[in-house]
Formats: structure tokens, C-alpha cells, sequence
């Protein structure tokens, strides 16, 4: 019994940790905009992901060394230096678009403009890092992340014209007054937002922290089959309640504010109060994995002792990181930099990274050295060189087609 | 089975006896009849490996931060090699990291709570 | 002492002097290991292969593996340390290892 | 060698950009510049608008905090601001461009007290005031729609 809890909870966690600020702007905006056009792209985005931390998970059960050890051991130091830079980059940029999306949220009920929320968020983030046992942190937000499904449930109440969102669904592409252009700029923020490196750091450092062994493949591989297609779903829900309050009158989403309305119209002040409890908890609990992730990047690199679950004075340089991460973070944001805007540029710049680290765990994961007869299979193989095309694919694009459209503008 | 030094010791995560991370092979050192007799580690001997400006800059920063010369782990320490380098030692044998050490010393070790 | 930075990368020529190519690895044998090899390459950048040197080890799917080895590695020969000398570094400081061909 | 050939290239690449960057920047608008830059500002206000609009509704409805209202209209309220200064930004090349900049700038005042008077509605007004003076903005909304429509 105990272990079927566990894997619930695993389950539900990864619901509530899937879903982040990159899906709700993505979601909301590319909703607003082709209606659910794109609904294939979190399909193909939420499969990717799956297939990424499947790898990812395994070859941390079985050779116990974490995502950015290994691609430092295979790219060697210079390359795997320029590496780093990048996704470090990414994963500070991520955490200081959560943190906004936190601040967000809270200045949606109370009346204080959201940069007085910004350093008041990061040191609550910074002391919930520090005191509290990441266990329960982890449960707390994914759980409450899970009050997002108020979106996919209050759909329905808005009578939405199932007619038309099957159409869209059916003909992917731009609807008129939209270009390709524009429509494949968002299809890759959508890919982005599913396939974020940081969840992959994060997945995987935590199996070498729980001391995952082979064993406990079973329950990493629920995590990740069932946890992210449900996440994926919350994602969709933001999509389908933009698609059918703004799309039909020719609205955008710019702000937060926009994004969580459709609920509050659906389902009243309830509504209102579970969603912006749900993002709340979606962005503060990724913005947790993000300044964790910060950390495991460089002290992987390194080779310094790192780890939620060891005590500071052992890990300095890792808590260190941390913290001059998250530091990092809300400077961004004290640029007053529009949140929405700032989590636009970094889903680009995420997509332009991903092949960084996708590619070496594609190989480590091919290696008998490292994983015996645990090595891809065929159909792994076969996906993975899948989502290797068109992970290659969306870096290249992504940074023409930002230019090209002034950021989908 | 022969030994690849790029492949199989460079930039390999270093474990101790309790698999507590010690660091990564930054270089190895070999004595006049080319014998492997220790591993290095440590940012002065990976600025020194990866060369450049930058590989300059970090050595420097390292110097700067008390950390006089890499950290030399003698190769007789080294138990057995898989996905990591594990040592038959406790890391508390080895020469501390001048900047965990450092960092612990001027920042970590203020903060309440950093013990437990 | 050497480190095993000082020779991997640097140029290598065989006994008589014609130049074989470049060092991208050290092999060693017996414990402790003592270098009884290198690999050398005669052309191609730089950078590590991903692993698809160890032969047998890393079967990586198709298009990386041959990515790997059309781009980062032409050719990849073991010379016995024995028959290799090392060519001195251009800032000319003498080379570490056997006679320089100078 | 090898540091020098990466600064060089570094250098030519920067050069690239920031010519390029220049020219695009300095470029003398021309019609259809000015016709995306118009469309572009009538976008965001038409989107600032309903959303002020929508916010007022669900307010006078009960259906979302009072808070969460304010904020929106505020956030309609730099939307608008925004979009004036980007008009703004560029003197129209030519007759057609003009009649676009007459059309649109004054929509944009109206879009501007409509959101000052729906915030004040929210502050002291009733449910029924703050519905009716969201409901006075449709015309104004529609004209910014039909607006986009024509020249988007």
C-alpha cells in the first residue's frame, strides 16, 4: 500500500510541478491567438518530455550520476563549460519569470503593485528552500498546482462552440490575419514550455539524491508517464479557456490577469480563488525546482557536494549557487521587465538550449558501459532520434522566427 | 580491460568511501615513466587543463581564493572506476576545498539552521 | 612530474619525424596504469568523441554516432608511446618526452 | 592564433549586428511600417479595453474580487498608455497613413477615459453604474476592432 501511495503522490507532484509561468503565458496567448490550433503541439511537447526524463531517470538509476555530470564527462570541459553557461542562464532567466509569475498572482489579490511581492516571494522561496524538508514543500505545491483543473473543468460552463475548437483542433495552422510565421513562433514557445531542460536537472538529481537503484524505475516511470500527460492537460486548460473567451472576438493575452479571467466568469469568485491558488502554487513550486536546478547545474559541473537533503554547512558552494541565483533572479525582475514579456524571450532562449543537454543523455543512455542491457531499446532509440530532429529542429528556428515576428508581435 | 585517461578518468565525478562528491578529475599526474600516480582537482588544475583566457581567468580567481595548488588525491586512493571514481578513503582524509571551505567559513556556517 | 594535460592535444610525429597528428587520448595498462599508448588523430577538431571511441561500448543511435564520427574524428590510430615523438610546443618549450626530432 | 581568429570573428559579427540594427532602426518609416506599428497600437488597446470591459462586468457580477479588478484596469490603463506612445512614435509618411493616425488617435483618448471612468466607477460607483459605463465602451471598442480588421 505504502508503495502505491507513494507513487500517487509521485504522480500527483508531477502534475502540479509540470505545469509552470512558460505553459500559462504560452498556453493563454497561443489560445487567444490560432484558438487550439496548436493543441498537437502539447501533445508532441508532453510526449518529448516524457521520453527525455524517461532517459534521463534511467541512466541516473542505474550509473547514479546526475543529468549535468555526465554531459561535463562526455562533451568534455571547454564544450560542456559553454554548456553550462547557457543552461545556466536559461534556468536563472526561468526562475526570475516564476518568481514574477508569483508576484503576479498575489498582486491579483491584493491591491500592492507585484514588484513590492517580488523580494518578499524570494526570501519566503529562499527560507521554504532552506528550513523546510523538500518532501512536503514538494507535496504542498504539487498538490495545490492540481486546483488548476478548475480550468479544464469551468470550460464547460462558458458554453464553448465545440464545433469550432474541433475545427481548429483538425486544421493546424494560422487562422486569418495570422501568418505561418507566427503560428510556428508559438508552436515552439508551446514545445519549450513542455520540454524545459531545468524539470529534466531536476528529475534527475533528485533519483541520485533518493538513491534511486533499478528497482525503483517503476515508480520514476509512473512519475513521468502518467504525471507529465496529466500536467499537459492543466497546460491545455489554459489554452481551451483562451480559445473560447478571446479567441472569437479577436482579443490577446498580455497579462495574468486575462489568462485566469475565463475561470472567474465560469465559475464565479470559487473559481477565481482555486486558479490563482493553483497558479500560485504551479509557479512557486517551479520556481523551487528552478533555483534548485541553478545549483545542481554548476555543482554538477564542478564536481562539489550538492543536494537538498544534505545539510548546508556540507554543501556551501552548492548553497551559495542557490542563492546567488535566486538573487540573480530578482534583479532581473527589479528591471521591471513585464513577467509575461521576460518568460516569452526565455521560452525562445530555452528551445535554442534544449539540444544542449538533450543530445548527451541521448547517447549516455546508449552506453553499456554505463547501463548494461538497460541501454535505449529500438522504440527508445527510435524516439529519441524522433524528438532529436525536432528538438534540432525548433533551436534553429526559434531565434529567425523571433526576430522575424518581433516576438510573435 | 586498458585504461583511457581522457576517457575513463578526466572529468569524472570523484566519490569518497560514503559516495560523498570529493570533485572531478580536473587532470592526473603522471610521474617520469608515465605512470598514473595521483588525480587533480580543484579550478586552479581545470583553468590550467582548458587553457585560454578564460581557463587563465579561472586559475587566477582560484589562486586568489586561497587555494594555493590543486588538490592532489594519490591514485593508490582510488578503489575502483564505474560511472565515477570511487576512493577507498573519507573525504575528511583529503585536503579540505579552499572554497567550500571558504564559503562555509565567511557565509554558510552564519546562517541559523546551517548544521542541521 | 607531467600532467596528462601537457599531452593530449599536442602534435605527435613518429620516429623519423613525419608528423602523425594529434593526441586525444592516453592508453594504459597493468596498475598502477603506466601510458603504453596514444590515440592519435590525423585530422579533425576538437572536442571529445561522446564516447564513440571505445569501440563496442557505445552503440548511440545511428545519426549520432555517425555525426560523431564524420565530424569530430576521421581517422583514429593507436601508436605504441614507444614509436611516437613528441613535437615541441610552438612557444618552443622543449617537448616533455623522448628525443624532439629537432 | 587561434584567440586572435575568434576576437576577429567576434568583431565582424558584432559589426553585422549592430549595422544592421542601426539601419532597421533609423529606416524612414514607410507605409507599411507605419501601417504595422498603427495596427500593432490599436491591437493593444482594443485587447486593453474589452479586457477593462470584461473585468468591470465580472466585478459588477461578483464574480471576481474587487482587487483583481483594479489591477486589471490597470494593466488596461499601461496597455492604452503604451499604445498612444507607439503611435505616437513615428510621423505617418503620407496622406493615407494620416487619415489612419486621425482615425486611431482619438479612439485611443476614448479608450483612455472609458478605462479612468470604469476606475472610478470601481471605487465608489454601484454594480449598475460600473455595467453601464462598460456598456457605453462597446462603440468605441467595436470601432478599434473594425479598426484592426481594416488595415491589420
Amino acid at each position: 500500500m505504502k508503495k502505491f501511495l507513494g507513487i500517487t503522490l509521485g504522480i500527483l507532484t508531477a502534475v502540479g510541478g509540470f505545469v509552470d509561468i512558460g505553459d500559462i503565458v504560452s498556453g493563454s496567448q497561443s489560445g487567444a491567438r490560432f484558438g487550439i490550433a496548436h493543441v498537437w503541439v502539447i501533445v508532441v511537447g508532453v510526449v518529448g518530455i516524457c521520453v527525455y526524463a524517461e532517459m534521463a531517470g534511467r541512466v541516473t538509476a542505474i550509473s547514479g550520476r546526475p543529468v549535468f555530470d555526465l554531459v561535463r564527462e562526455r562533451l568534455g570541459p571547454r564544450v560542456a563549460l559553454v554548456n553550462l553557461l547557457g543552461s545556466y542562464a536559461i534556468t536563472v532567466f526561468t526562475l526570475g519569470a516564476e518568481l514574477g509569475g508569483v508576484a503576479l498572482a498575489l498582486q491579483l489579490l491584493s491591491s500592492a503593485p507585484y514588484l513590492t511581492w517580488v523580494p518578499l516571494v524570494a526570501l519566503l522561496l529562499w527560507l521554504a528552500l532552506w528550513r523546510v524538508r523538500f518532501e512536503t514543500l514538494e507535496r504542498i505545491f504539487g498538490l495545490a498546482g492540481l486546483a488548476l483543473v478548475v480550468l479544464v473543468v469551468g470550460v464547460f460552463w462558458l458554453g464553448p462552440d465545440v464545433g469550432a475548437l474541433r475545427h481548429q483542433a483538425l486544421h493546424p495552422g494560422p487562422v486569418p490575419g495570422e501568418t505561418w510565421a507566427t503560428y510556428w513562433f508559438f508552436a515552439i514557445a508551446l514545445f519549450a514550455s513542455a520540454m524545459t531542460p531545468y524539470e529534466v536537472f531536476f528529475f534527475s538529481s533528485g533519483g541520485v539524491e533518493e538513491k534511486w537503484t533499478p528497482r525503483d524505475l517503476v515508480v520514476a516511470r509512473a512519475n513521468v508517464f502518467l504525471g507529465f500527460p496529466l500536467g499537459g492537460l492543466l497546460a491545455f486548460g489554459f489554452m481551451v479557456n483562451a480559445a473560447v473567451v478571446y479567441h472569437p472576438i479577436g482579443m490577446r493575452v498580455d497579462t495574468l490577469g486575462q489568462a485566469v479571467l475565463p475561470a472567474g466568469m465560469a465559475l464565479g469568485e470559487l473559481g477565481i480563488a482555486l486558479i490563482i491558488l493553483g497558479v500560485f502554487a504551479a509557479t512557486f513550486g517551479a520556481a523551487m525546482e528552478t533555483g534548485l536546478s541553478a545549483g545542481y547545474t554548476v555543482a554538477q559541473f564542478f564536481g562539489w557536494s550538492w543536494g537538498k537533503l544534505r545539510r548546508p554547512r556540507s554543501a556551501a558552494r552548492f548553497h551559495t549557487t542557490v542563492l546567488v541565483s535566486l538573487l540573480i533572479g530578482v534583479a532581473a525582475l527589479l528591471t521591471t521587465i513585464d513577467p509575461i514579456q521576460l518568460t516569452e524571450y526565455m521560452l525562445i532562449f530555452s528551445a535554442v538550449a534544449l539540444p544542449l543537454t538533450y543530445i548527451p543523455i541521448l547517447v549516455v543512455a546508449n552506453d553499456r558501459h554505463y547501463l548494461g542491457d538497460r541501454v535505449n531499446g529500438r522504440l527508445a532509440n527510435l524516439m529519441g532520434v524522433i524528438y532529436l530532429v525536432i528538438v534540432v529542429a525548433a533551436a534553429v528556428a526559434a531565434i529567425p522566427l523571433m526576430v522575424f515576428t518581433r516576438v510573435g508581435g | 580491460m586498458a585504461l583511457l585517461i581522457g576517457f575513463d578518468l578526466l572529468d569524472r565525478q570523484i566519490l569518497d568511501r560514503d559516495g560523498f562528491p570529493v570533485g572531478k578529475v580536473d587532470d592526473v599526474e603522471l610521474d617520469d615513466e608515465l605512470r598514473v600516480v595521483a588525480l587533480l582537482t580543484g579550478q586552479r588544475a581545470f583553468g590550467r587543463r582548458i587553457g585560454g583566457v578564460l581557463g587563465r581567468w579561472i586559475g587566477a580567481a582560484a589562486a586568489r581564493l586561497a587555494e594555493k595548488e590543486p588538490r592532489r588525491i594519490p591514485y593508490d586512493a582510488v578503489d575502483h572506476v564505474d560511472a565515477a571514481v570511487h576512493l577507498s578513503v573519507r573525504a575528511e582524509l583529503l585536503p579540505p576545498p579552499a572554497l567550500e571551505a571558504w564559503l562555509d567559513q565567511h557565509l554558510i556556517r552564519r546562517i541559523p539552521g546551517a548544521g542541521e | 612530474m607531467t600532467r596528462a594535460s601537457d599531452l593530449i592535444g599536442r602534435a605527435v610525429t613518429d620516429g623519423a619525424g613525419h608528423p602523425l597528428g594529434r593526441v586525444v587520448d592516453l592508453v594504459c595498462e597493468g596498475t598502477p596504469p603506466r601510458v603504453t599508448a596514444a590515440l592519435v588523430v590525423r585530422r579533425g577538431p576538437w572536442g571529445r568523441l561522446l564516447g564513440y571511441e571505445r569501440p563496442g561500448e557505445v552503440r548511440g543511435p545511428w545519426p549520432i554516432e555517425r555525426a560523431a564520427r564524420v565530424l569530430l574524428r576521421r581517422d583514429l590510430i593507436t601508436v605504441p608511446w614507444s614509436a611516437l615523438r613528441l613535437a615541441p610546443l610552438p612557444d618552443g618549450e622543449p617537448p616533455v618526452a623522448g628525443p624532439s626530432p629537432r | 592564433m587561434r584567440a586572435r581568429a575568434w576576437g576577429a570573428v567576434a568583431a565582424a559579427v558584432v559589426a553585422v549586428v549592430w549595422g544592421g540594427v542601426g539601419y532597421l532602426s533609423t529606416r524612414p518609416t514607410d507605409f507599411h511600417s507605419y501601417r504595422v506599428a498603427a495596427v500593432g497600437s490599436a491591437q493593444s488597446a482594443y485587447t486593453g479595453l474589452v479586457s477593462g470591459q470584461q473585468a468591470s462586468r465580472a466585478l459588477a457580477a461578483s464574480r471576481i474580487p474587487p482587487p483583481m479588478a483594479t489591477a486589471m484596469l490597470g494593466d488596461s490603463r499601461s496597455a492604452i498608455a503604451g499604445a498612444q506612445k507607439r503611435l505616437a512614435r513615428d510621423a505617418p509618411p503620407d496622406e493615407r497613413t494620416t487619415a489612419m493616425r486621425d482615425e486611431l488617435a482619438p479612439l485611443l483618448l476614448q479608450a483612455d477615459a472609458a478605462i479612468s471612468g470604469l476606475e472610478d466607477a470601481v471605487a465608489h460607483g454601484g454594480a449598475v453604474e460600473l455595467r453601464a459605463r462598460a456598456d457605453a465602451a462597446d462603440p468605441v471598442a467595436d470601432h478599434l476592432r473594425r479598426f484592426v480588421e481594416e488595415h491589420g
